[in-house]
């Protein structure tokens, strides 16, 4: 968590949440990004509920 | 009648890709048995720091078969991918000895997740060709898995860098997966 | 930036990407969004190009 | 039928939404000016640890107006906000003497930006109300605005709570916005 001190796994952190943030922006696997994402980043919970309900929302792209 | 019907429908339906997650403490060799998995070699790995994700296909079965990384510090992330899933492969380097008390409590906690409770749970006791190694038999009183309840498992000796073993764990789950519907 | 020492500092970058992420991801003025998420996060300039060439690619809602 | 046509295309484009930032040093008033001008009113503020964005119609214009947040760490982002700007309302708070030359060169480092080369410059010599505020006269030289080439601009002594001077400066800018098409 970014509370951690431990500046090698806090690289590692940034490197995943990189990764993580890449993928979901591309397009991919959105909604497993986004509970990534609002988990690293400790989204208040009612944040997170918008969040994956309106993934829950999107068209998928074969029917846009 | 309902011959074609269930046909169609299995045709519609039954093919829809099975999602399987590959966890495990750092350094298993999840990516490497992935890749041994989809491409049949021995791929040069790195630690991973995030995931991979590949379509892998096993006796007309689809998969689509997630690694993701084993680091301490993004462990706790493995949980936002478990819904939807239909079996975790868990790989234990079994000449970690030292670590196995931490790879047993990844994985208890991992199977009190609600979301994991009907998935199927094979075991890789992987890097046997390591002298050190732990037995299969070691590796499952090691990590709790006779004490396991409500749970199908099973449990397979493997090394990833030789090829051995992995098949024999791939078919023990084809068949657990179709004779669970 | 995420390589500051300033723990007051670094908070208030954590929140203003906390926010600045959830605009996003509830799909408002994502392109304006994605821009300030790539550099807050030092995305590699490949990735960027193709995270913001995605997000022209993008089809407006009200024409989806 | 030019007239006809020319009359379709003002009604169909020239109703685009001018897109507006105002921009500034954390504390200059930038929050209470947004409101002020959307809804008539000093709202209480906290710092903008991110930015608000409002629509403001002024004359039948119909404006978007970003508010980012001025604070050190933060203020690095204002550019990712930039492209497609069609003006910048610069605040500064006329008694902070102490960060005229921060917050000159933060203006100054924006000006230098080439997607805001046709943007026009409103400055608003903010907290006029305060003892120790510098003049108008005083801010603009502080902030090098006599230098400025190639930018239409304009400084205006404002109190945004008590009200005072954001009309006179919302008129100029919609006389400029108009007059550049
Ligand atoms: N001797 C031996 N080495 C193996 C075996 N399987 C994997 N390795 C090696 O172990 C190292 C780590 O393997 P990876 O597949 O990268 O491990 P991982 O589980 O993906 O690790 P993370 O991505 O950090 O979670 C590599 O050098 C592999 O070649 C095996 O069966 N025997
Ligand atoms: N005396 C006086 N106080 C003002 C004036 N305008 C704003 N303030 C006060 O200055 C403080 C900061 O105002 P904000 O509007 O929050 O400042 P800001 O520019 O949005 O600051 P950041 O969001 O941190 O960038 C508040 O207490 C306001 O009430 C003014 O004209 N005169
Ligand atoms: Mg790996
Ligand atoms: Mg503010």
């Amino acid at each position: 968590s970014y509370n951690s001190t431990d500046p090698l796994s806090e690289a590692t952190e940034m490197e995943y949440l990189r990764k993580v943030l890449f993928e979901y922006m591309m397009g991919r696997e959105t909604r497993t990004m986004a509970k990534v994402i609002t988990s690293m980043l400790k989204f208040p919970p009612d944040q997170t509920q918008k969040v994956l309900e309106n993934e829950d929302g999107k068209v998928p792209p074969w029917l846009r | 009648m309902g011959g074609f019907f269930s046909s169609l429908f299995s045709g519609l339906f039954g093919t829809r890709e099975m999602r399987i997650l590959i966890l495990g403490l750092d350094g298993a060799g999840k990516t490497t048995i992935l890749y041994r998995l989809q491409v049949g070699e021995v791929v040069t790995t790195i630690p991973t720091i995030g995931f991979n994700v590949e379509t892998v296909t096993y006796k007309n079965l689809k998969f689509q078969v997630w690694d993701l990384g084993g680091q301490t510090s993004i462990r706790p992330y493995w949980r936002c991918y478990y819904s939807n899933t239909d079996a975790v492969i868990y790989v234990v380097d079994s000449s970690d000895r030292d670590r196995m008390g931490i790879s047993k409590s990844e994985l208890i906690a991992m199977l009190e997740e609600e979301e994991l409770r009907k998935a199927i749970l094979v075991v890789f006791a992987n890097k046997q060709d390591m002298d050190q190694a732990l037995t299969p038999a070691e590796v499952a009183n090691s990590l709790g898995l006779p004490a396991l309840k409500d749970r199908k498992w099973q449990i397979f000796k493997t090394s990833a860098t030789k090829g051995t073993g992995l098949d024999e764990g791939m078919e023990w789950l084809v068949d657990a997966l179709k004779s669970r519907q």
